[in-house]
């Protein structure tokens, strides 16, 4: 980069040992009697896809919480089509439901149709987990409840920076089919541009989800060829590394060229003790079903309700990697504080 | 046992000794409890009505069918096995020509050629550059110019033939040599011109002289008593006897082959030139066709025929446009038709009808039922107040199947289940019932018995009286001279003769053929020298 | 090819022909049954049975558009493409560009009318295999799809079309249930009460055959190729109208399911032959199936298990009832 | 080389011909020169080529699975979900339950090889047609594979099995590349100069012909099925070696590819007929358009663009070369 770039390598520096203890849990709103103003109410979730382990993780600890709390709770098992979203969506209109759970990426308007239909029987519709906190919210839904992608991407543009001391060559990958792509790749260049001080270049590439398979290793590897100062990849969604990995190997840029992610999927915090990607940014599971199901609770309750979901972020690197376990889990290196925390919180304790 | 015929190895055992063969498909015993028995040096005749089971028997011993179980098989004195396990036939020193050839069009001629070779023996390092000389040297014997890279489906009908037949001569020489050898032909003939069948019998005589066994199927009597030893007839998949062919006339033969008295079909022959013209066609040019022009009259049937190549045949299908003419007039009832630029519709609209020699590959769907088939160009008249009426469609296909005496006559059958005879009543049925102003036939009896070509000459008459015209292009001289007022001959493209009246004759036909120029056909260089 | 399709209208009632004929529907029955006594109160609901007519209607409405094709003997592979990019172009020409919707529609369909037009111009012109053209030209419209919509998903599309298409309903059933039975209805009665349908078939069959009897083969492939498109297209807008928005991607699995149904489908029925109504059993089939399982909440894993094996193992039935006697469809 | 295959049979040189079955690589040429021009210095690198080269091996190797049952006349739509089970049975075997490399290998190619006896099965036992058949196992394989893998990736492989997959390299190519062209090698001569080749083309050509003439075409058409199951395995096992994970999704990617580079190929080098070193010229030929596209940095729909179009445009041109007679695969 120029000469005269300064990189502000210790607010860098700041951003990057904020998220990398473990997350100590503040009480996102007012302690209520869950089991009281719950003890009648039904609530139903329909996931993006129950074929993403993360996801149906998540729906899988939601149905746990709900137990550990005592109302019922089903999940819509699909395979991300949305004529099953619709599906899932009438047979809770149908049933009785009070809340219907949009989760994970799933966008409300698009299944306006049914959520109209859900709201006019008197259901509320939440979307959670499905796009950053600077998206408005989306009209068709009773509550949006998003989570910090801006925020992630802060966090690996800061860490890219004090790396390369504020040198570094960014290609990101992204799929612009996912609502929180722009505002969160958006964010990574930003935060580069800023703390880099024009220090740092990067380039963006978007492939569509269901491409992965068949685009990012052609094109990860057009690039690394076509612009061998590249010094950094960021996936924007962990799952892509296995597409970026190959690229590395086959054009021999392994080691050279650093991984930097997020998701916290368990085989990529794997590559991570393997030394294979750099780092990955996490969000305990136990923590997102918590967050949402105390969100919804209150909505469905009457009482206010947060504006984003309560999801701490935590970097993987090879240090404390094995914190998530050998292999590692979907939930394992985030201490358990919020289990408690929430259980006083819903005066279960 | 009768010592009537020429044998060359006397006290051989016999090459074929076949007995209690019986096949069933469904519900139909196709077959039942027939024993077959050909000798060294015996050429056998197999004859027998459409669907009596010919092709069936000899596709047993090609190990395409299984025999019900009782069959027993014994091939130079030794038990051999049934059902005949796959390459076996060949091990047997059995060579066959198939009633459809067994030829696979979209492959080359030279892998065709060598389609047994290859499909029972391991073979590595194939070199092709060879193999294709090999074929050259071995088409060269005959006479024959086929190029061995040429795809089967670009050559005409006769060369196709004419693949096979030397195929089947090739692998049946070798095995001779070994002292063995069955060559067994399944209708070889229709595709010949009658040239060309005299210079397969030169080549069946000589195989049979060097201690072969040839079964010879055929609808044509006359050849069957020129060429045959002795004939085994079949009647409706049952034995009806083994005779010397020479013993038995050729009237005997039909009795046996239809079980009863036939009267062969001959038309009157009155002159119906003078009848108003109903199709006129003037300066038709396309492949090897030259500058031809003729006119038909109301009830006229005039044949078409020549040698080889001779382009008779291709006339009905450029009229009809199922080939494309380069240039020509057809003004047929009202209308005149430019032969370059129509299509088969415009043909039909001006009521032509044409029936191609190629029965399941351009005249009929064989995955589709007689009714389907039959139906197609008449659905107009079957629409209903709710569309198509399908009983009476079946009602329609079930009463011409009575007409045209199809058997089985059930109408729901798929086409292809129909043997290749009975196929052929079907289709002509469904022309016959348009009444067209011109119906036109491409070798309307190939493969057809004696006793079901009377029906359809008969239905052809019936058609012509009603004042409907008819063209025949056939090779077949015997049925032109039987159903035609006029016969048509060619040469090089060429109308060079035309036999009219008391003219029409089979041998006057014949004659006409043979000295309208040399011909090109089987003549291998053994029998010349 | 069974006597039973080929004998219509025979006269004695053929046992072993309608046992052929039924027997996909009598396992649709039966599977309903086990759903129905696993989860009486939820599956046996009116609701649940509307939900699954219509929320399925769009894959019935694709299948449709297929079997025509087919029929006459061709692959379109490129009918769920075009199924996407009918679905993104109203939504882009409406939502985002606020073209009024009765004109986004028609563009959608016109766009089909194109694409099918395309496809007939490769296979009929240059005489290339259905298979491979289609398979371009499918990837060739994905593409273009991406393009429109920046590959993201577009919503706020007219509420007119949904209204008119999964919110009203006729007993508890959403409109698009009774455009995918009229549909299917029409095509039942074009293929096997009209000339037009016969010569669709003689065309798939025996294209010289049918040529020399006077039908204009490559016209009649031409028309297939453009009514698979527009009909796609269509159940493009279908698409939209059920779920409200158009995301690029969902649309292209449908393909495979449709071909699924399609050749499912023709073993019911009218055996052996590509026909509507069997097709239309033969969605319901797999859905009842899918729907079940959700509710039991078992792993998404098993409805692979049960899509896959139902097919095979339905047809493989279906096989042995016509005493395993060759498909042929050509 | 392959003139003597294309038709059987010596003649002086056949310029037409010639064109014919080398136009797709002349248009690979063009097409590198173009990209070549564009960025010299990346595009023509031995890296960049090396890279192509290695990364595209397993779509060759899948493409060469493909075309031993096309060439007898059966689809296998089963085959990039047997590649999905190859590559997850090694990694759950080998990664998960700690099975040496080798045995997890012939497990996998065993899954294969029974793949293929099932799919063999339903198609010649119950006749159903293929692509029904494998259309159908091919979703239950997406459901066992689902199932095994709790549909998540599972990495940590043994690196043995990388390093001579893509680590280990010849002239800078990655061993997997050699092994593709070693396979390419072994069908081409199989096609061509054996009888066991021709019996192939035999069955796919004219099932009742080959039968007449002593082939046993149920037992030809049972053993290319498992050819196609274990090759396809087989390719699972490189996919993971190539990418040293396994997922349960992206291997089912491949399919189409595979087909659109069969058929593609079936236009060169011996056109009219699936054949090797055409697979291969087809998979690199569009290779090279998406990899020269992104190092333009052009946006990547433009690559589904390319691909679509260039399957179409190459096929359209070779048939006009061979002026436009129609294609005939069976
Ligand atoms: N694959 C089959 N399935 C059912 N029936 C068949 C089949 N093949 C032949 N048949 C029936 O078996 C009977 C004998 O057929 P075959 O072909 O042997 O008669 P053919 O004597 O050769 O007649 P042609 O002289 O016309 O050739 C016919 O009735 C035919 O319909
Ligand atoms: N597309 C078709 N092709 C061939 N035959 C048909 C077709 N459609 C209907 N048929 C036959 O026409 C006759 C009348 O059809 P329709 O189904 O209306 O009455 P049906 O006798 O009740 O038929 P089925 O009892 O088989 O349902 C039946 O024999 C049917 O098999
Ligand atoms: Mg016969
Ligand atoms: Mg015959």
């Amino acid at each position: 980069g120029p000469a005269h770039a300064a990189p502000d390598l210790e607010a860098a520096q700041a951003i990057v040992d904020e998220h990398s203890q473990i997350p100590t849990f503040e009480p996102p709103g007012e302690p209520f009697d869950a089991k009281a103003c719950m003890a009648d109410k039904k609530l139903f979730s329909v996931p993006t896809s129950s074929s993403i382990p993360f996801v149906d993780g998540i729906e899988t600890s939601m149905e746990e919480v709900a137990e550990e709390i005592g109302f019922e709770f089903q999940q819509w098992k699909n395979q991300a089509q949305p004529t099953q979203w619709v599906q899932g969506m009438e047979f809770a209109i149908n049933n009785g439901f009070d809340g219907i759970d949009l989760m994970a990426g799933i966008i409300p308007s698009s299944l306006g149709p049914q959520a109209a239909a859900a709201k006019a029987a008197g259901i509320q519709v939440f979307a959670t987990h499905w796009a950053d906190t600077t998206t408005p919210d989306d009209p068709a839904a009773t509550h949006s409840f998003p989570i910090p992608y801006t925020r992630v991407g802060e966090i690996i543009g800061a860490w890219i920076t004090v790396k390369t001391e504020g040198k570094a060559n960014v290609l990101i990958i992204g799929s612009d089919d996912v609502p929180a792509t722009t505002p969160y790749r958006k964010s990574v260049q930003a935060t580069l541009d800023k703390l880099c001080d024009g220090g740092c270049s990067h380039t963006y590439v978007n492939v569509p989800v269901a491409e992965w398979a068949t685009k990012i290793q052609t094109n990860v590897q057009g690039a690394l060829i076509a612009d061998p100062t590249i010094n950094y990849i960021v996936p924007i969604y962990d799952s892509m590394s296995q597409f970026v990995l190959p690229a590395l190997t086959i054009t021999g840029k392994k080691g050279q060229v650093k991984i930097a992610t997020f998701n916290g999927t368990p085989f990529v915090i794997d590559l991570v003790r393997q030394g294979e990607v750099e780092m990955d940014i996490g969000e305990s599971l136990g923590w997102i079903a918590r967050s949402t199901i105390d969100a919804e609770m209150r909505s469905l309750c009457g009482l206010d309700v947060p504006e984003d979901l309560y999801v701490p972020l935590l970097i993987f690197d090879k240090d404390n990697a094995e914190t998530a376990g050998v292999p590692a889990g979907f939930n394992q290196g985030y201490g358990d504080e919020h289990v408690s925390g929430y259980r006083k919180l819903w005066g279960l304790e | 046992m009768s010592e009537a015929f020429r044998r060359r190895h006397r006290g051989d055992a016999p090459v074929l000794d076949v007995r209690h063969l019986s096949k069933r498909f469904g519900n139909q015993l196709v077959l039942d409890d027939v024993g077959l028995e050909v000798l060294p040096g015996e050429v056998h005749g197999l004859l027998g009505q459409n669907g009596s089971g010919k092709s069936t028997l000899i596709k047993i011993l090609a190990g395409f069918h299984d025999p019900e179980p009782g069959a027993e098989l014994v091939m130079y004195g030794e038990a051999a096995r049934l059902p005949m396990p796959a390459g076996g036939a060949r091990a047997l020193g059995i060579a066959f020509v198939h009633q459809h050839l067994a030829l696979i069009p979209s492959l080359t001629v030279v892998e065709n050629l060598r389609l047994n070779d290859l499909a029972t023996q391991n073979r590595v390092a194939i070199n092709w550059r060879r193999e294709a000389e090999k074929a050259r040297a071995t088409f060269a014997r005959f006479d024959l110019a086929i190029d061995p890279r040429a795809r089967i489906q670009d050559l005409p009908q006769v060369e196709r033939a004419l693949v096979a037949i030397v195929r089947a001569f090739e692998e049946v020489k070798d095995a001779t040599a070994g002292g063995r050898g069955l060559l067994i032909l399944d209708e070889p003939t229709p595709f010949l011109p009658k040239a060309g069948v005299e210079q397969l019998f030169l080549l069946v005589k000589s195989i049979a002289a060097d201690g072969a066994g040839v079964i010879f199927v055929s609808h044509d009597i006359d050849e069957i008593r020129e060429i045959t030893d002795r004939a085994t007839i079949l009647r409706d998949g049952k034995l009806a006897g083994t005779v010397v062919s020479k013993d038995v006339d050729h009237d005997g033969f039909i009795e046996l082959i239809v079980g009863r008295k036939v009267s062969l079909f001959q038309s009157a022959k009155p002159d119906l030139t003078a009848r108003p013209v109903a199709a006129r066609v003037a300066s038709l040019s396309g492949p090897m066709v030259e500058d031809v022009g003729f006119a038909v009259h109301e009830g006229e049937i005039v044949g078409l025929t020549g040698l080889i190549g001779s382009g008779a045949d291709r006339v009905p299908s450029l009229l009809y446009a199922a080939q494309r003419a380069r240039a020509g007039t057809f003004s047929v009832g009202g209308t005149t038709l430019d032969l370059a630029t129509i299509l088969p519709e415009h043909a039909m609209a001006a009521g032509i009808a044409f029936l191609p020699a190629d029965r399941l590959g351009a005249a009929g769907v064989g995955s589709l039922s007689i009714t389907d088939n039959i139906s197609l160009p008449v659905l107009s008249d079957f629409m209903g107040a709710f569309g198509l009426s399908w009983p009476r469609l079946t009602e329609r296909a079930r009463s011409l199947g009575r007409d045209y005496e199809v058997r089985p006559n059930r109408p729901e059958l798929n086409l292809s289940a129909l043997s290749g005879g009975n196929a052929q009543k079907v289709l002509l049925a469904k022309w016959l019932q348009t009444e067209p102003t011109l119906l036109m036939l491409d070798e309307p009896t190939q493969g057809v018995d004696v006793g079901a070509r009377q029906t359809l000459f008969a239905a052809l008459n019936g058609a012509a009286s009603k004042g409907t015209a008819i063209l025949v292009a056939s090779t077949d001289a015997e049925q032109l001279a039987q159903i035609c007022h006029r016969v048509l001959v060619f040469a090089g493209g060429r109308i060079v003769d035309i036999l009219s009246g008391d003219a029409v004759t089979k041998d006057r036909i014949t004659e006409a053929c043979l000295k309208s120029t040399t011909l090109t056909a089987l003549h291998p260089r053994e029998e010349a020298a | 090819m069974s006597e039973a399709t080929a004998t219509p209208g025979a006269a004695p009632i053929n046992w072993k022909r309608h046992a052929e004929a039924y027997a996909l529907v009598f396992a649709l029955v039966v599977l309903f049954c086990v759903f129905g006594a696993l989860k009486p109160v939820a599956f046996l609901s009116w609701a649940n049975i509307s939900t699954m007519l219509g929320s399925q209607s769009v894959l019935v409405f694709l299948t449709l558009a297929l079997i025509i094709p087919l029929t006459a003997g061709d692959f379109d592979l490129s009918i769920a493409a075009t199924l996407t990019l009918g679905a993104m172009m109203v939504a882009v020409l409406n939502a985002q560009m606020g073209v009024p919707l009765p004109v986004a529609m028609v563009c959608a369909i016109g766009a089909g009318a194109v694409i099918g037009m395309v496809n007939a111009w490769f296979v009929l012109y240059f005489r290339i295999h259905s298979l491979i053209v289609t398979l371009g030209t499918g990837t060739f419209i994905n593409g273009i799809v991406l393009w429109i919509s920046g590959s993201s998903t577009i919503s706020g599309i007219d509420p007119v079309l949904v209204t008119y298409v999964v919110v009203t309903r006729v007993f508890g059933i959403p409109l698009v249930f009774y455009y995918a039975l009229t549909l299917a209805i029409v095509l039942w009665y074009v293929f096997g009460y009209t000339s037009l349908g016969r010569r669709l078939l003689f065309v798939g069959r025996g294209r010289e055959v049918a040529r020399l009897s006077g039908i204009r083969v490559d016209r009649v492939r031409f028309f297939c190729f453009i009514a698979s498109g527009m009909i796609s297209a269509t159940t493009g807008i279908l698409y939209v109208g059920t779920i409200g928005a158009a995301d690029p991607n969902s649309g292209n699995t449908f393909l495979l399911p449709a071909f699924a149904a399609a050749f499912l489908g023709a073993t019911a029925i009218n055996p052996g032959r590509f026909n509507a109504f069997g097709s239309l059993i033969a969605v319901y089939f797999l859905v009842i199936g899918i729907t079940g399982l959700s509710m039991l909440g078992i792993q998404t894993y098993v409805q692979n298990l049960f899509y896959g094996g139902a097919l095979v193992t339905a047809v493989a039935l279906s096989q042995l009832v016509r005493k395993r006697e060759a498909q042929d469809f050509s």
